[in-house]
């Protein structure tokens, strides 16, 4: 499949599931793109950790407001609804339990929830930023991302790597189809028609229960 | 009135050995001509407090591009490969902190509390080592106080006598740090007259400020 | 768009046995319309959770005098002589709180943290019967956080989608308030359309808001 | 002596603690009026423990504002160096150590530097309010009261009343001198040339120390 057919895949089945009034932070590089797919009928409000609320589509060229960058420092906006504040405040709000999602990549998410994105011993340590607040903090934890990485299954029954947070994600979703954790497992609640059940299964190491009205995944 | 004190005056404050707290993230909303002119002076063996190490090329990245950092106290060191280097060669020490753990600690500290009690990292590396204290069933982990000999901080806007008003997404770890240091420099934007601004948006009140450094004359 | 409501209605939502937040501090900067028709409804053994009791005849002041209170969670009551008679005939719980300490559970509930860790009361009646955690040697108060099903607040402008600006010393316990309970109303001096507030002096943003009380129509 | 002329020779010195550039927060009552004998050659700036720095004068008739009052209710000013913010932050400020001063009244204090200023049990039980955070909290803490009151010793071994705070009073100034609290116990450094040292120890209940160079107090 083309990569950014995709990534389109993905977000655009993440953004389905906010609704109105909901406040919603999106982590950089592939959870970045749901932004785009959010139904115009319903009023989200995305949190940049860096410190507001309110973020729009990102500044036109030559309108680049040097003071005025999204968490991964590039050029952004807010709308006129917005508001600015402090990085204890922003966390405050994402500690605080006032996130309705948390939309985040995974290097590794397993089946009790538990998910790893922050570092590979000895070769990645970038760090975990406000990854670990996200997790721990938001109401609902959705991992977008492609379902196996360079031919590497990254959904588990255990993780390997060094944890984010423990028992947190709720829901994952992938080129593939849409994953809900629970206690008995990850639920595959909805697939994409190119796949079969047996095609998910072989790249996911850990066992799907499959939902008894799996839906077929928008695509 | 504080101290107006020019761009020189304000880096040789800093010396060897100090802890020092910078404003911004990744960059944006730091002090950058005041750690130009910090880099410059070639301090040694500081110990850096930031949400992260920044870009190698600018503003407090480049403190550990020149080796002027022994530890660093932050949540993010993925862009600046440098960080990542020093730490592997074992030149650098590399504390990694939640980033909301971080802004908590620091604010702690200038609010006179005793620790953080957060839920962040629990089940994680980050517990490891660290006292645990369990209110109401629930496990929290107890994060010190942080504090700084000197805070650099930047501001858009600084009146005369130290009031401060940030801008945008530049606000970020800026008013914390401005509770949380001994000596506090703020870089202004602009340095404008007392009664200038309304003192109900200041948003750190001048008593946290020690130093304003404006331009360089 | 919050929903902008009648104060009847915002009235209505507090309920009997409920936990309610109220901001002002010995009467100002609270939501003064709401309580007056908060009183008529006549509503039976509300927590309040304010900074004070204010003055018999007014405001949340007036919530002990007509026995709506059956337990008080303030750091002070001498301006109110209804709420130490209550006291002394039992009527009322009344639990006593260094101001500070107050300000910190609140805004510890709002920020998902655990406890306060507080020197403030050590050696005094307040630490009988709490935790202990002592801190690189030094002894402090584990106070737990505060929440409330309902906070109502005061803010001199509002816009329609709950933006929050405050004034003067009218702004005391209200951002954390706002923080800190399930439901968020808010009596505003004045509504502004969306796009009025300059998101950067924007002081309790508008995702902390759940209704909004202008006048009486 | 004349109350008021009491309340002056008290307020008056306490006022000479103070340095320029110094934040200070005054008790209600007789601490207030601290705020009228400060120096003009130095910059002092107020602290209003509801949420302000730079207090002003009282404002004249008509020109009130019910926003803006100060711990005690009453209507207050600010000046044009001054900052608003909330409770919070106010107290975060006093519990920080950012406060050079602060002055308050006692029901009783002692040679340990306890200090009883916030209930008589079973009699009067006003609330701490924000007095055990300043007391905690402040750089120094000067009690500012008049020597005895209606007849009882004030200054005593030892507290009997509940504590608002232990071991954080640094010095008593009264009508009848001044006194530092130090490991040894209370130093009389400054004494109101209307008094022997022995009508100030017989209305103290602790045994003063007679400084070497104890001067007068101006009155």
């Amino acid at each position: 499949m083309d990569k950014n057919k995709v990534k389109e895949i993905i977000a655009r089945r993440v953004a389905k599931e906010f609704k109105d009034g909901q406040l919603v932070n999106l982590g950089i590089g592939l959870p970045t793109l749901v932004a785009n797919y959010i139904s115009h009928d319903i009023d989200v409000t995305l949190q940049s950790e860096n410190g507001f609320i309110g973020m729009g589509i990102a500044p036109k060229e030559g309108e680049e407001d040097p003071n005025l960058t999204n968490a991964g420092a590039l050029p952004a906006t807010i709308k006129n609804s917005g508001a600015f504040f402090d990085s204890a405040t922003s966390f405050a709000i994402i500690r605080g339990g006032h996130l309705d999602y948390t939309v985040l990549g995974a290097l590794q998410v397993d089946e009790k929830g538990n998910l790893a994105n922050w570092m590979i011993p000895g070769k990645l340590v970038p760090g975990m930023g406000g990854a670990m607040d996200l997790v721990t903090g938001a109401k609902k934890v959705i991992i977008a991302m492609t379902h196996t990485s360079r031919g590497n299954v990254k959904i588990l029954e255990e993780c390997t790597l060094p944890l984010t947070a423990k028992s947190q994600v709720d829901m994952i979703v992938t080129e593939m189809g849409v994953m809900k954790i629970t206690d008995k497992g990850i639920v595959l609640i909805e697939k994409n028609p190119e796949f079969t059940v047996e095609e998910v299964q072989k790249v996911t190491f850990a066992k799907l229960i499959i939902s008894d009205d799996m839906k077929e995944m928008e695509i | 009135m504080k101290k107006i004190i020019s761009l020189e005056e304000a880096a040789k404050l800093v010396k060897d050995d100090m802890t020092i707290m910078v404003g911004g993230f990744l960059g944006v909303g730091s002090p950058e001509k005041i750690l130009k002119e910090l880099i410059k002076n070639n301090v040694k063996n500081l110990t850096l407090i930031a949400n992260d190490t920044s870009f190698p090329g600018q503003d407090y990245g480049d403190l550990v591009v020149h080796k002027m950092v022994k530890k660093v106290i932050v949540s993010h060191i993925g862009t600046n490969k440098e960080t990542g280097n020093q730490m592997h060669s074992k030149e650098l020490e590399v504390v990694l902190v939640p980033q909301g753990t971080l802004a908590e600690q620091i604010r702690a500290y200038g609010a006179g509390l005793g620790a953080v009690i957060t839920p962040t990292g629990i089940g994680t590396v980050v517990e490891e080592g660290k006292e645990i204290l369990e209110v109401d069933g629930k496990r929290y982990i107890v994060e010190k106080p942080l504090r700084a000999d000197i805070a650099l901080i930047r501001a858009s806007k600084a009146d005369k006598n130290g009031n401060l008003i940030y801008d945008k997404s530049a606000r970020n770890f800026n008013p914390i740090m401005a509770m949380a240091a001994d000596i506090v420099i703020v870089e202004a934007d602009e340095i404008v007259e007392v009664g200038e601004l309304d003192p109900n948006f200041v948003m750190t009140p001048h008593i946290f400020v020690d130093y304003i450094v404006g331009d360089d004359k």
